[in-house]
Parts: C-alpha cells; structure tokens; sequence
C-alpha cells in the first residue's frame, strides 16, 4: 500500500523532473543557437535575401516566427511545439518534422545496432580483461583497444571504404541500402556493416575499459573470497557475481551515452553518406536552422532523459539498495564521457 | 515488363551521383534535376542558344513590345492534366508579382509588365523595354497552376514532388535512402529518351561521389579535377571532359571600409598571382586562367583585356605607384593600414580551399595578407572583406548584369562602377548582336581595369562516366558547378 | 569546593530525516555532565548514537533538540557557539576511532600537529612553533624522527598518538575520544590508555571517552553511561554500574564482556535482553545520588 | 659466533640490539617497472621535436611547393608532400605544437572548470549539490559534437583558444563529477571534520585537505584528456569545424584524409596519423599508469 | 590415536614484493584434531589470516609457499592446483570473514549465495538444495528462514549477517571451518551469541574449527586449544587452561598484562613497549626481544626452539632452556569466581 504510492509518487517525480529538464534544455539551446551571428533568413532565401526590402525582411521574419525579443520567439515555438508543431526548417523550407521522419528511422537502427553491439561485446571484453587481468593477453588487448578508440573514426571509415568498397568491392562504400530495396534486410545490413564497423571500433574500447574497471574494482571485494572459498570458479565469480553487481552501474553507463554514441554516427554518416539525422544536426547548426535543431536536440534530450529515468528503474530490480537513494546516472559513472 | 518497376533491376537506370538538394522548383532554383523534369517555353540548343519547346512559336511586336507564344498542343503535365496557357501565365505572375517569393532568378523579369492568356494555346508577355536576354530567360521552366495555385511557393510540398512537363517524371523521392528517382515521360511531347529511370544519389561529400563511381554504386557523376584524374585511361570508365563557363574568383565586398578605402588596389592584386601555377597545381590542368568573366561566352573573350601577367617586379611598381609601402614584417601599408584582408571561404568545396590556399600564400609572398576564413555559408553580415567565388555565364551574357551593375539582384559583392553599370544597361537592351558583342568586349576591358574581383582561374567540367554510358555531348559550354550535362539526355544510352 | 561542570548536555535529541517518512532518531534525549578532571564514559552497541552525540557536541551536527553547555555556555544554539567559536575550536578537541581515516595522509606528522595552532593562530612565532612540536611530539611518546613522515609510513598505534597530539596542541579544556582505541592492537591499547590516564592525572583533561569494550571503560573511567537506541539506559560512577548494574540491558552487555578466562567464560551464562520488551515512556530514576537508571523494564524495584 | 653459553642466556631486556630492517636497493630496473617510461621517452621525443620545431624541419611548412606535388617520401622531402606540394615533415613537427597546445589548453580548461565546479558542489549543501549535478547531466544529454557545433557557430571564427575553449567548456563534466564526489568523501572524512572543529575554514580545508587528496584520483582524466581534446580537434578539422586553414595541426593534416587516400599518395595520410596515434596512446598510457597507482589493492580472484 | 584433520608441518608463505620478500608466516607447524576448536590469537599482521587463507590456497599470486607441507584429512595438498583445490573449497575446507558487511554479495539473496555451495559440492537438485539451504538457516538460528531466504543482505542486521555468512560457510558440510575474525566486527552481545553458535555447531556436526581473533577473552570462551602467533611464528600452543593460566612465553605475559579486565582500576597497565615488527625481512633471533624486557641475549641472534611443558603445551622461548635463569612471571591469572 505505502510502497505503491511511494512508486506512484516517484513516477510523478521523475516525470516532473523530466519535463523541467526538456525546458531547460530547450531554453539554452534556443537561446545560444540565436547567439551565433549569421542571419537565418539567408538560410531560407539564400543569397537573395541580398536584394529584399527591409519590409519583405520584416514580413520574412514574421512568416518565419524570427521576429520578436528571443523570449517572445520562444514563448511562440514551445506552445507550437506543444501542439506539434516544430515550425519551418529554414533550409529544407518544409516542416521540421518532415526533414527529420524519414531519417530518423535510418539513424535509431545505425546507432540502435552500432549501440547494442557496442556494450554487448564491451562487455565480453571486460569479462574477458578483467578475468585475465595483467596477463599478457589483457595487456595486449588494452593496448590495441587504445590505439583503436584513438583512431580518429573519419580516418578509419575512409580506410576501410578504401579496402573493402574500392579495393575489394565487397561491401557498399556508401548509403543506407542500394536503389528500390528498402525492404531487403540483407542489404541494408551490408550496408550497415562499415559503420557500424568504425562506430564500434571507435567507442567499444572506452566501455569496455570502463567496464573493465568496474570490474576490477569489483573483484577487490571481499565477497569474492568468500565465494572463491565457497568452491566457485573464476568465471563463475566474475560473470554471476561480479558482473551482477556493476550491473546497475552499466546500465546507468549505458543510459548516459546515448548522446556519446549518436555523437559517432555523425561521423559515420558523414563518411559513410549514411542519410540520417546525425549529419542532418550538424548542417542545421551550421545554417542556423534553428528548428531542426530545436527538434533534434530535443529528440536527443528524451532519450537520454527518459532512457536514464528507465535505467533507475532497472536498477532497482536488480539491486534494492538503490531504492533508498535517489541516485542520478550521472554520477554513477566514471571518467569524462566526452566525444 | 515487371522486372523494370520493381526497383532492383538497374540494367537501364542512370545512378547519377550530385549534390544534395532541398527541392526541385525550377522557380526556386536550377538544377540538373529541375531541368529535366520541367520545361519552359523555350529551350536551350548545343550551342545555348535559345529556341521553342514548350511554345510552338513566337512572335515579338517591336511596337508593343510584347512576346506572343503558341503553345503546343496536346503537352500533358505529368499527372494528366492538359498543359494550357493559364500555367504559362500563372509561373511569370509567380515571377514578377509574388512577394514572398525571393529568388535569384527575379531580377532577370523586372522587365516584364503584363503576362496575359489569349486564349488556351496562347500567351502574351509585355515589356517595358527590349531586353535582348529575355528569350533566354523564357527557359524557365513552367510549373502547374493546378497543383500550386494559392500555396506558398517556397514551402509548398510540391517542391519535394514534382510535377513538370519535361522528359523525366518524378517518381519517388526517398529521403531515407537519399535517392530521388525519376521516370522516362512516356507522355513527353518530344524526343522520349532511351534510359528509363534516372536514379540522382544525393551526395554530401565531394569524394563519396568518387568512391561510388569506383564501387559501381554510380554511373555518372561531375568530379573535381584530382579525383577525375584517377579515372583516366581506368578500364569500365569514361572521361566526359566538358568546357564550362563556371570560373573562381576572389570577389571583394565593396561594403567593408577596407575596400571602400582601397578599391583602386584591387585589380593590381592579378600581378602577384601566378594564375598558371594555380591551374597546374590545384586544377591539375584542368581549366585555364581567367581574365574576364565571361571569356568563355560566345558574347566575350576579348583579349585586350587580359592586361595583367604574373609578374612581382611590376607589381611591386604598381604597388608603389599607388602609394603602397613595404612595412617591417613584408606586408604593404598605405596611410597606417596594413594591405590585410580576410576573404570567406565555403568550407565544403576543396577546390575552393585549395586556390585560396595557395592564392594566399602567393600573395603574402607579394606583401600582401589575405587571411582565409572557412564558413559554410556565406556570410554578409560579418564584415569579411571578401569571399571565393565562384560564377558562370554559360549562356547570355545578360547574366552580367544582375551581378556587377550598382544594385543588381546578384551583386553580393556590392560592386559599382558606372562605366559597367552603362555597358551592360546598353548591352541589355541592345538588338544588334554585333553591337552587343562590342559592348560586351568593352565591358571586359572596363571591367579588368577596376575589377570586382580578382579573377583566377576557369574549371573544366570533368565528368566521369561508367563506359556503357553514351551520348553526353561536350559541344555545349556547361555553367556553375558543371549543370547542364543532361541537356541533351534524350539522346543518352545506356548499357551495363 | 564543588567541582566545575565542563559540559553540560541535557534532553538531546538528533534525529537524522532520511526521507519524508523516515527519520532515524540517532539520539533521542539525552542527559549527562562531566565535571573537570573527569573521564566520562559512553558505552552501547553499534548504532546507539555514540558519535552522534560527539558530533553533536562538536556543533557538527546543529542539534535537534536540547542543549548542549559548554562551561557553562549553551553552545547548542548557533548565536552562542559563534560568540565562543574561538573558545570552543580551542578547547574541545575530538579523536576518533580509525586513526588513517582522521590523519590526512598528504600532511607530515609535523603539519597535522600544528594544524589546530595554526588554523588558530596560537602560535605565530616559526621556532616557538618548533618548540612546541617537540614537546607534543615527546608527550605522547614519538620520537623526534617521526615528525616528518606521512600517516601511512608510521603505524596505528602512533598514528593514534599523532592525532593525540594534535589534540593536545592547543591544551584543551575537553578531549572527546570516539572509540581511539578500537582500531589498536591490545598491546598498543595498553600504551594509549596509559597515555590517556598520564594525561588525565597531569594535565587535568576532561574525557568523553566513547567505546564499546567494556573492559577499558571499566578501567579508566570515572563516570558511564550505558547507550541503547539513541538513549542512556543506566548512568552512574563506574563502579557503581558495573558492581550494580540494574537496568537489563547493562546486565547483558556485561555479560556478554569477554573475559579471558576460560573456564569462567565456558560456564558463563549470557543475559539476554531483548530490546522490543522496553516500555516506551519510559523515565530515568535515581537509585543513589550519581546512578540512575531508565525505567522501561518491569522488575525495577526502587 | 660461538659465545659462553652463560653470557648469552643472561637477561639483558627489550632494545638490547636494534635490528634495522633491510629494505632491499631497488636497481634502476625494477624502479622503472611498471613506469610507462617508453611512452614517456616517446612523447618526450615528439614534444621536443615540436617545440624545437625549427631547428627539425627542413621546408617551410606553409609553404606550397607548387612544382612539387604528392612527391612520394624521399630525401628532398622526408615524409613526401600533399596535392599543393606542402611538406609533410616540416608539417608534421610545425603542426604537433598547434595540436599539442590544444591538447595543453583543452586539459587546463577541462581541469579548471572541473576542479572548480566540483569542489562548489562537493562542499555546498544537499540541495544545491543536486540542482548542481543536473546541469552537466543537462549538458550531457546533447550530443557533445552537436554541442560543439552550435558554440562554434556563436563564436564565429576559429583560433586555436577558441577552439581549445570550445573543446574544454564541452569536457569537463566528467572531471567535476569525479572531483564532486572525492569532495564529498573526502569532506565527511575525519580529518576534515577534525580541521573544522578545530575551526578551519573553507579554504584552509579546500587547499590543505581537499585539493593535496583528490589530484591523484584525478591525474588519469586529466592527463586523458589531453589526448581527448587533440582528437577531439581531429574529428573537428574533419567536420570542417577547426582551426583556420593556414594553421598547420595534425588533424587539420588528418582531415584530408578523404582527399588523399583517393589519389593514392597514402603518406600524406599515413605520417600525421601515425604521430597523433603514438601521442595519444603514450599520453593514455601515462594516464593509465596514474590509474593503477591509485588502486593498488590486491585482486581476490 | 586418531588422524588430525588438519596438519600443517613447518608451514612458511612468503610474500614477494617491491622492497624484498615479506615473511609472513614462518615455520608454523600445528595440527587439530576432528571436532576440536583451535584459537589462533596474535596481533595485528602477526600472519594469522596469511596462515589460514594459505590452507585454502586464497592468497593472491604474488605468495608463495617457500617450505613445509599442508595436510588435509590425511592427504598432503600443498602441491594441489587450483582445480583441485576447488572441489575441497566449500566441500571440505570453509572459511568464515571478518566482516559481514563487506562478504555478502549485496544483489545477490541470501538463499542464492547459500545453494551456491550446495549445488556446486553436492550435486543436487534446486529444490533439493533449496531444502538444504533453509536448513542451514535453521541450524545458525535465523527465524522465518523461508522468507529470510529471498531476501538480499541489505534486509539483515550486522549479526544475522554473520549467520548467514556462517551458513553458507557450513552449507556443503565441510570437514573445517576457518573462522577468521568472524566476531570482531559485531557487538559484544551479538559476538556472544555468535560464539555460543559456534560451539553448539561444533557439538551438532562435529566440525573442527580454526578460530582466528586477537581478542584473548573471546578465545577464552571458545577454544579447546589456543596458538599464539607473534611475527609469523607461533610462540606458544597449548590447551586454552595451559595458555591462559600457565602462559610461558613472555610476549604472552605481556598480552595478559595488558589487558585492563586483568588490572585494578586505578592501577595502570602493564603495557608492551614498541611495536610488533615489520615481516619485511624479519630479525633472525625472537622477533619479540626488542620489546622484551626479560629477553636474553641469545634470543637477539637466535630462534627459539619449541620448548615442551607438556603433551600438548609448547613454547618458544629461550625461558624454558634449562640454562636459562628462573623468572617470575610477572602476573598470574586470577582465575574469576
Ligand atoms: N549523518 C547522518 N545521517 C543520517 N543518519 C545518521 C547520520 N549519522 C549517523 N546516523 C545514524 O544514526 C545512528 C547512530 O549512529 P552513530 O554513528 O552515532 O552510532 P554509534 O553508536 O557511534 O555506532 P558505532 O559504534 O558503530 O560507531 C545510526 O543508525 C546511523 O545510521
Ligand atoms: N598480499 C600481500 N603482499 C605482501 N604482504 C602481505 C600481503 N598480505 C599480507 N601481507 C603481510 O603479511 C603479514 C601477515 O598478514 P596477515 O594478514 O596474515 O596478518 P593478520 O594476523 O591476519 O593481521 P590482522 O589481525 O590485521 O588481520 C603482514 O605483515 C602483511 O603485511
Ligand atoms: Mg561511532
Ligand atoms: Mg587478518
């Protein structure tokens, strides 16, 4: 009975918290994404906007919700927002949500899979490392792990479409899946491979040795004597109780790089040619298109928000500690999660 | 047959690979796309001249100075519906009255003052003067009043689904596989072309097109001279090499103090520039140095005004004559300011990057600093001195005029100089083409003397195609960035 | 001559609100004094609420409620701890439990021990300061040498007298001591109470000293209190609670005091007492002058 | 020796014979084990080559040698030169100092803004420690790249301040994270609470107690994050997001990977890539050793 | 006489590390009998725990047995491999921790960390071991052990901890059960009722016991036997009657006069002075001389050997050589009424 309510009163919580932080969040990003100089109305017009009378400018600005203090500007976007309107993208010259639809899908699957794999093999290899710690195998892995999340991954991509596309003609250099076959799963999966590819080799090594650390961290605990003592293998102890209990803490890791992975499909986008709205962000932000970027920012911002809200209820699950505190993911996690 | 709808067979699909687009409007903006899908009253031939297509015939009345048009019979947009003289009249009231219509093109229809529907078959345009480009601005493409009547025109949905009466109908545009496809007009009123479907591979970066064309994910696409050079004498591929018209300058900003105060030491600046050495290095020989800006027009050309060579002796001499002086670290000063500018450069075009690079170095050699910023788009309202720019006139040559005449719709650059302004109003109005070449030819000479930019070096189209491609026709001079390669696509085959 | 109260503490209350409908009542109203010269010991189990009522005191925590006087001075309230800061920064000094964890390990022995001089601007002079180390430094029994190494290179037991002797620096009035020997080998134990007790009888120190061995309790203190969920179950000099203990919590807890002796211990028979038999309203009565005890057991006969 | 029994079992009490234990001479090797020397000797090696820049190349490295173009690696030029004829080796060691400063500055910012942030919200109370926290989890919660993008385009062109500026002020909320919660373990810790009793102030504590204890933990982000914020300007030079083009870094040389590898001249490619790599994992290397010496417990398993 | 369950025979592990080899336990020989509770008391790095986690071959990888063998139930596992010695972990030899807080898996429940053991030596079903684990819940006294069974360790108090620990400890029936400071950590009333537990497990299965603690009044109340370890080596073994009433060895003296319990009030301690040596390349005498007052010159240049009193009461110490002068011990234990 109290326990219900508690949960129910939890929920409300989160939720308030949750659309607190979008507004914040959406504040700041209309606000600095205004300070840049640059007018967006050259965004829309082109160089055209040269010629126009300062009344067409005005009208412009008006037609475009560009007019107005910034405050006002906002107070306009969000209750359109509310209603599901994200206005005009300014260079693609339709609704925002329009530009984004048909590549968000291609971006979620790149970066869905590309995350997926990431921690699930990261977190092989951290069972792997951390079993075999200081051996020369898990020397050789943290080396090499090293060297390849230091490979800058545009280089890498470029390097690997030399090999495989151009050398070897096995693999697509480029898009999400050849001509007439969006439906053909095996090739948009060839399709997918060189991407993923670079985006896993560029962020599997940071969760793994983060992970990896975890882990050791872990295994310098106490109750793994007495589990050794118990009669248990190491791998038993590593994977049932080691591995159980950072749990919690990857999963919140996890919550966390959402941003970090979509982050890498930017860049594998953009030398993959890969449609999606990764390189979709970077020209908004460069053409001051503002309400793409506003949609996207806040996509992004939902899903971080909401999937670490999801994370802390996945952690109570497996670890009731965590309900006496209120933890934030943030701070369960370490080391900079830059990039 | 089936094979051939179902998407996958691509045994005479054209994959042409080309820059990103945000819409196919032939009012909004030109491109490879928007030509082959619309068509304007007239057209262009190989040698760009303009000639009926959509128009049966036309007529012009000196006295009244109005354009009367037959229009063909029996053109079918391509959803169905007839083709009549309403849209004709319908896209020139978009183009001269529209207001919240801001496009490049407007300032080529100021001259227009009544467009008017005779009957079904016929339209009249009126001026207000001769204007001796106006049969080439009647290229413009016709759009459907049906389909865009009463919408805004910039933001219509039309523009991401087109519907035009040109030689390719639009089918599909996938933004999930960024493809746009493209259908033969089976309806066309003219020649119908051989290769089914044209497949355009909207390509952000200029080297994923290379890559593709190498992978076989391609079959034609315009590359910049280093990548192009790698397919040279490659089995399985062949060169297009076309002439284009499409030159790159350093065009100054004439609104920024540091040119107001020293616009007279603009054209001195082609002296400490070893243009040749551009053309080798950068271009890979590729193109050839420019002097004029329509040297390749069939309207210029007129060497008296290639009046400057690369030579740092009489630059230097120049330099002095005009008051300039030598300071401590090498770079000119004249009246306490240092012979400093900094010019915007598009930072997505490498060989853009390139020549400022190396015009940069070249010039600070000379004792002159020009400091390159990169931007994605240009920016007017930072007070940069200058930008790279790039320009073509591959057909009238009237298309000066928006540019270098005070106030010009294209003038970005703010240029002014009455003894331009002049020629080119006369030149635009002028009805004898002799007379008009000549006044072309003066303005080159003008326009060398106090020049608007610093002219480096004209491209060569280099297209690359896979060698079962046949039929691209270098005879036409193509315009910026190489557009205009499918002018002649109808006569295009295909065999993979 | 009646003997001078150094601290005061009456009716504390610490509750500690966790969340909205949990509150930990760490101590719940407490009373007891320590005359001068007194050594007053808090015995209880983990959890009774020991440290909280040190930091209490400390003005670590602001209290809950009740007061807490220090010579006189109901340092409790904020505005009359500020008036005495100096005073009370001086003269009240705390040792705890795990001499590593309250040494800062990137300071030499020296810097520790002249933190509370320095921080106070006791001594301002360079070879006074000297002076003064020296003579803390023999006080407590380390030598000379010592005075340059860091907390890990020296071992717990003179760790302890390290953070004795920064205790020490500033000759306080009060030494709260919370739990300094539990950490300690029985043979360097023996050293720090001997210390304690030369102290004591030297300098005249008052003690709070907290622990949970009864023996050393027993021992080395004038006055205790025995702890039990946040309250003192029974109160009174030393030998009148251990030779008298009335309250059954006392009674089990001595019992269950290990003795080394093997057959006393093989048939010895543990007193069990169970918390949840305690009656809630519970109020302490006198059995002498000094020995109260907390009335929340049936059996009590006065 | 063979002493008279009766003197030997006579009784001559405690500290009759001080025993000095034998703490065993570390040779020069075993003091080096487990120290990443050869990443120290190899970073050592490029910084100097860098900051000597100079007297190492051979060519100007902004010059175009225009008659020169994508010259494979030779003695005229060591490494080779790049479609406009730069060459690569006086690039290399010109631009590693454009690009090690930036890691430099980046570290500071990051450390600066991190070690600040942390400290305030480790040492202020409850409340404002969370509303504190919340702002880099908010700051997290966009892509950084994106974030990048839109503070380049607020402060218009790129130097190398700025751009080290834009790196630092997008990385430092996983040092203040870190420094937070040493903070806050460190500040319940007994030592500080017997400063405070003993009337400490703030800064007293935070320069005696706090700062002397947490820089271990934080030396291993610190010094990574020079190496972040030298490929963090890569990948911004390959997003057309670096510095000006006339300034010389290794990932503005990175960056023309694309051009380079199409047109077969792979040392154009190869050489800067291989220096930004070796830097980095040296400088990894190094943070890794920070890591590990400060958790030197025993593994159980 | 009967095989002792547990031999070790001149027992030395040795740590290699930076600054030399750390001896941490030197030439230790003792045995236990079946049933039999054995105390080993010593401070502080003295190597108790290196001694004990040394049988279950715990310690990390930079030790090394350097001499001496380890006998179990009569078979000789000094040269045993890990795999090996992972049937015997849990199966024949169990250990018990100091703290319970840290050695209870934390998101692991009770239940689960106790068939563990079970199922991994026994071979039996999950409701089999289920059955067997509420069992052993009984047997250390929790109550309601089927609802205690799925709960994780947080739900339990620091005591029931320890029960729990202990339970998984006896879950598969092991022959010994190492018990290395397994009270310390707790309250005193509850450290009694863990001690009572203890010894009544030790009459219901007749397990023997290695029980490790510095605190001589908990032995008192345990041990059949008492070895007292002071740098490595055990310096006096005997019955708990022998050691505590009639201690030889003069560091155990010491011990004894430490302890306040054994004072007057009012009177100060007896204390040791110094501090217990660093086991980096001990003296080669007694370790203890240094802080000896009756020491001999000859225990500053030699060990000691073992001295027997009596069948079962040995010590180490140059007091008991025949040439050595007669010394009253300082305190005799007064035995409490
Ligand atoms: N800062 C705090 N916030 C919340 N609860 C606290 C805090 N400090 C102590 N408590 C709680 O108050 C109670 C009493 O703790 P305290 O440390 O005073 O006990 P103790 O008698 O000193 O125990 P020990 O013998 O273990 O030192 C415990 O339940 C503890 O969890
Ligand atoms: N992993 C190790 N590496 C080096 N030396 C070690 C290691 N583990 C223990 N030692 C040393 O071995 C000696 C004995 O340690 P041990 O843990 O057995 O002592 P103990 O008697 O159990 O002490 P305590 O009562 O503190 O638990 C100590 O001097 C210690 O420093
Ligand atoms: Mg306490
Ligand atoms: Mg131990």
């Amino acid at each position: 009975m109290k326990d219900k309510s508690i949960l129910i009163e939890k929920i409300v919580k989160r939720i308030l918290w949750f659309l607190l932080s979008m507004l914040i969040l959406s504040i700041a990003v209309f606000y600095f994404a205004r300070l840049a100089p640059g007018d967006p109305l050259q965004s829309y017009y082109g160089d055209a906007v040269e010629s126009m009378t300062s009344t067409e400018l005005d009208a412009a600005r008006v037609r475009l919700g560009l007019d107005g203090p910034i405050a006002f500007q906002y107070v306009k976007w969000i209750s359109n927002a509310a209603q599901g309107d994200f206005g005009l993208s300014l260079k693609y010259k339709m609704p925002a949500l329009n530009v984004i639809t048909p590549l968000i899908g291609n971006t979620l699957i790149l970066g869905g899979v590309a995350y997926i794999l990431v921690f699930a093999l990261a977190i092989i290899l951290a069972l792997f490392c951390a079993m075999h710690e200081d051996t020369w195998i898990d020397r050789i892995i943290c080396k090499v792990g090293t060297a390849a999340y230091y490979i800058p991954a545009f280089w890498l991509g470029v390097v690997l479409v030399l090999i495989f596309s151009v050398n070897l003609g096995w693999l697509p250099s480029s898009g999400a899946y050849d001509i007439g076959k969006s439906n053909d799963l095996p090739n948009r999966i060839q399709h997918m491979i060189l991407p993923l590819t670079v985006m896993i080799l560029s962020h599997l090594w940071y969760y793994a040795y983060m992970i990896r650390n975890k882990l050791l961290d872990e295994i310098r605990k106490e109750y793994v004597l007495l589990a050794k003592s118990k009669g248990c293998t190491k791998s038993e102890i590593v994977i049932k109780h080691c591995f159980r209990n950072v749990a919690p803490t990857i999963v919140n890791i996890m919550a966390i790089s959402i941003p970090h992975v979509l982050s890498g499909t930017f860049i594998a986008e953009a030398v993959f040619n890969y449609p999606g709205i990764g390189a979709l962000s970077v020209t908004s932000a460069k053409y001051h298109d503002y309400n793409l970027l506003m949609l996207i920012v806040m996509i992004t911002g939902v899903m971080v928000v909401s999937s670490s809200i999801i994370a802390q209820f996945i952690n109570e699950a497996i670890d009731p500690r965590m309900k006496l505190t209120e933890v934030s993911a943030w701070k369960e996690t370490s080391q900079t999660n830059s990039l | 047959d089936k094979k051939s709808t179902d998407g996958s067979d691509l045994s005479n699909t054209l994959v042409y690979a080309g820059e990103a687009d945000e819409s196919i409007n032939p009012i909004i903006n030109k491109s490879e796309l928007s030509n082959i899908i619309f068509s304007g009253l007239m057209k262009y031939d190989a040698t760009g001249q303009p000639i009926v297509d959509l128009a049966e015939s036309y007529t012009y009345d000196e006295g009244s100075m109005t354009y009367t048009f037959k229009l063909r019979n029996g053109v079918k947009w391509q959803d169905g519906e007839p083709f009549t003289a309403q849209d004709v009249v319908f896209t020139y009231d978009k183009l001269t009255k529209d207001t919240t219509l801001s496009a490049s093109v407007l300032s080529n229809y100021t001259d227009i003052t009544k467009v008017e529907a005779i009957d079904d078959k016929t339209v009249a345009i009126t001026l207000s003067q001769f204007n001796a480009a106006m049969l080439n601005n009647f290229t413009i493409g016709i759009i459907p009043k049906h389909l865009l009547d009463g919408q805004d025109l910039t933001t219509a949905s039309f523009n991401q689904n087109p519907v035009g009466t040109g030689r390719y109908k639009f089918v599909e545009w996938d933004k999930t596989g960024a493809t746009i496809t493209l259908e033969k007009n089976e309806a066309y009123y003219d020649k119908i072309p051989n290769i089914d479907r044209v497949v355009y591979k909207t390509v952000a970066v200029e080297n994923t097109k290379a890559l593709m064309l190498e992978s076989g994910e391609a079959d034609l696409a315009w590359l910049n001279a280093n990548y192009a050079e790698k397919f040279r004498g490659k089995d399985g591929y062949t060169n297009i090499d076309f002439t284009t018209a499409d030159y790159r300058a350093v065009s100054m900003d004439y609104r920024t103090d540091f040119w107001i105060n020293n616009k007279d030491s603009v054209g001195v600046l082609n002296d400490a520039i070893d243009k040749d050495a551009v053309v080798k290095s950068v271009l890979n020989n590729e193109g050839c140095t420019a002097y004029s800006p329509i040297q390749l027009n069939a309207f210029g050309g007129n060497t008296a005004a290639d009046i400057y060579s690369y030579d740092l002796n009489k630059f230097a001499q120049e330099m002095q004559t005009l008051g300039w002086v030598k300071g401590d670290d090498g770079i000119y000063e004249r009246n306490g300011q240092k012979f400093h500018f900094t010019i915007q450069v598009r930072d997505y075009e490498e060989e853009r990057i390139d020549i400022a690079n190396v015009v940069s170095k070249q010039l600070k050699e000379a004792g002159v600093d020009m400091e390159i910023v990169l931007v994605t788009k240009f920016d007017w309202k930072s007070g940069y001195n200058g930008f790279l720019s790039g320009y073509a006139v591959e057909f009238d040559p009237d298309a000066l005029y928006a540019q270098f005449t005070t106030d010009g719709s294209a003038n970005t650059m703010k240029y002014s100089n009455p003894v331009v302004d002049n020629l080119l109003t006369q030149a635009r109005h002028e009805k004898d083409v002799t007379a008009r070449k000549d006044l072309y030819g003066q303005f080159e000479v003008a326009f060398s003397q106090q020049p608007a930019s610093v002219l480096i070096a004209y491209l060569d189209g280099n297209y690359v195609s896979i060698s079962g491609l046949k039929g691209l026709d270098t005879k036409r001079v193509l315009g910026h960035h190489a557009v205009g390669v499918m002018w002649n696509i109808e006569d295009w085959t295909l065999s993979k | 001559m009646r003997s001078e109260t150094i601290l005061s503490v009456s009716h504390l209350k610490q509750h500690f609100q966790i969340n909205k409908d949990f509150i930990i009542k760490a101590v719940d109203g407490v009373s007891f004094q320590i005359e001068k010269g007194e050594v007053f010991g808090l015995v209880g189990e983990t959890g009774s609420g020991k440290s909280t009522i040190a930091r209490t005191i400390m003005g670590i925590y602001p209290a809950t409620q009740g007061e807490v006087c220090f010579k006189g001075n109901k340092i409790s309230d904020k505005k009359v701890y500020h008036k005495y800061k100096n005073d009370i920064h001086k003269n009240m000094q705390i040792i705890f439990q795990d001499s590593a964890a309250a040494l800062n390990p990137r300071m030499t022995v020296e810097e520790i021990i002249i933190e509370p001089i320095i921080v106070n601007k006791l001594i301002k002079d360079k070879k006074e300061i000297q002076k003064k180390v020296a003579s803390l430094l023999l006080e407590v029994g380390l030598d000379d040498t010592d005075k340059n190494k860091y907390p890990t290179e020296i071992s717990g037991g003179q760790r302890q007298r390290v953070a004795i002797a920064r205790c020490l620096s500033t000759s306080p009035d009060l030494i709260i001591a919370d739990e300094p020997i539990a950490s300690l080998d029985v043979s360097i134990q023996a050293q720090i109470i001997t210390l304690f007790q030369k102290l004591q009888r030297e300098h005249g120190f008052s003690f709070l000293l907290i622990a949970h061995d009864l023996s050393i309790i027993k021992f080395i203190c004038d006055k205790v209190g025995v702890m039990l969920n946040g309250r003192i179950m029974e109160i009174g000099p030393t030998e009148e609670v251990f030779s008298n203990p009335t309250h059954p919590y006392t009674q089990s807890l001595l019992s269950a005091m290990p003795v080394p002796d093997p057959i006393y211990e093989r048939n010895k028979v543990l007193i069990n007492y169970d918390v949840r038999s305690a009656i809630k309203e519970a109020e302490m009565v006198e059995l002498s002058p000094k020995h109260s005890v907390l009335n929340n057991f049936q059996s009590l006969v006065v | 020796m063979e002493g008279n029994f009766s003197d030997q079992f006579v009784v001559v009490g405690a500290n009759y014979k001080t025993y000095q234990v034998k703490v065993k001479k570390l040779t020069l090797r075993e003091r080096i084990t487990g120290k990443p020397i050869i990443s120290i000797i190899v970073l050592g090696i490029i910084i100097l080559g860098c900051v000597f820049a100079e007297q190492v190349y051979n060519h100007d490295p902004t010059s175009f040698y225009l008659e020169n173009l994508n010259e494979p690696p030779g003695s005229e030029f060591y490494f080779g030169t790049d479609s406009l004829g730069r060459d690569i080796y006086s690039m290399i060691w010109y631009g590693g100092r454009v690009s090690i400063l930036i890691g430099l500055l980046g570290m500071a910012i990051i450390t600066v803004i991190g070690v600040v942030y942390g400290c305030l919200s480790g040492t202020a109370n409850k409340e404002i420690d969370s509303i504190m926290m919340r702002i880099p989890e908010l700051i997290n919660s966009i892509p950084t790249l994106l974030l990048i993008l839109l503070l380049t385009s607020i402060m218009g062109a790129q130097n190398i301040l700025k751009i080290s500026f834009v790196i630092g002020i997008t990385g430092w909320c996983g040092l203040a994270r870190i420094v937070r919660s040493e903070v806050r373990q460190i500040r319940s810790s007994e030592y500080v609470i017997a400063a405070k009793s003993m009337g400490g102030g703030f800064f007293h504590i935070m320069k005696k107690h706090l700062i002397p204890n947490f820089i271990s933990t934080i030396m291993f982000v610190v010094v990574s994050s020079i190496g972040l914020s030298m490929s963090m300007e890569s990948t911004l030079s390959f997003l057309g997001l670096g510095l000006p083009v006339d300034v010389v870094s290794w990932g503005s040389m990175l960056s023309l990977a694309n051009k380079a590898l199409l047109s077969n001249t792979w040392w154009v490619i190869i050489f800067p890539g291989i220096f930004l790599i070796t830097t980095l994992v040296c400088i990894t290397n190094i943070a890794y050793y920070f890591r590990k010496e400060t958790n030197k417990r025993e593994s159980y398993l | 006489m009967e095989e002792p369950m547990l031999q070790l025979k001149n027992l030395s592990v040795s740590f290699d590390t930076k600054n030399g080899e750390v001896e941490a336990v030197r030439d230790v020989s003792l045995s236990l009998n079946k049933g039999e509770i054995l105390a080993i008391v010593g401070e502080s790095g003295c190597g108790k725990t290196v001694m004990s986690q040394s049988v279950l071959k715990l310690l990390p990888k930079t030790s090394r047995i350097k001499q001496g063998r380890i006998i179990v139930d009569g078979e000789d596992i000094t040269d045993y491999k890990e795999k090996d010695m992972r049937k015997l972990r849990g199966g024949v030899l169990s250990m018990v921790f100091q703290d319970p807080m840290t050695t209870l898996n934390p998101t692991i429940p009770i239940g689960k960390q106790i068939t563990e053991s079970i199922i991994k030596h026994n071979k039996v079903s999950k409701e089999e071991a289920k059955k067997r684990g509420i069992e052993m819940l009984n047997l250390v006294g929790i109550n309601k052990p089927e609802e205690m069974f799925s709960l994780q360790p947080h739900f339990f108090s620091g005591g029931m901890r320890q029960r729990c620990v202990l339970a998984i400890a006896l879950a598969s029936k092991p022959k010994i059960l190492f018990a290395d400071e397994a009270t310390t950590a707790l309250d005193v009333t509850v450290q009694a009722k863990i001690l009572d537990l203890l010894l009544d497990i030790r009459d219901k299965t007749g397990i023997s016991i290695v029980f490790i603690s510095h605190d001589l009044g908990v032995v008192a109340k345990l041990a059949d036997r008492v070895a007292v370890m002071y740098a490595g080596k055990i310096v006096e073994i005997g019955t708990a009657e022998e050691v505590f009433y009639d201690p030889r060895h003069p560091y155990v003296w010491g011990l004894m006069s430490a302890l306040p319990s054994m004072t007057k009030t009012g009177k100060s301690l007896a204390t040791i002075p110094g501090v217990p040596p660093v086991m980096l390349n001990p003296p080669p005498g007694d370790a203890f001389a240094v802080r000896n007052k009756f020491a001999l010159a000859i225990d500053y240049d030699k060990m000691p050997p073992m001295y027997q009193i009596s069948p079962t009461h040995y010590a180490a110490t140059w007091l008991l050589d025949e040439k050595a002068p007669k010394i009253e011990r300082p305190i005799l234990l007064k035995r409490m009424d």
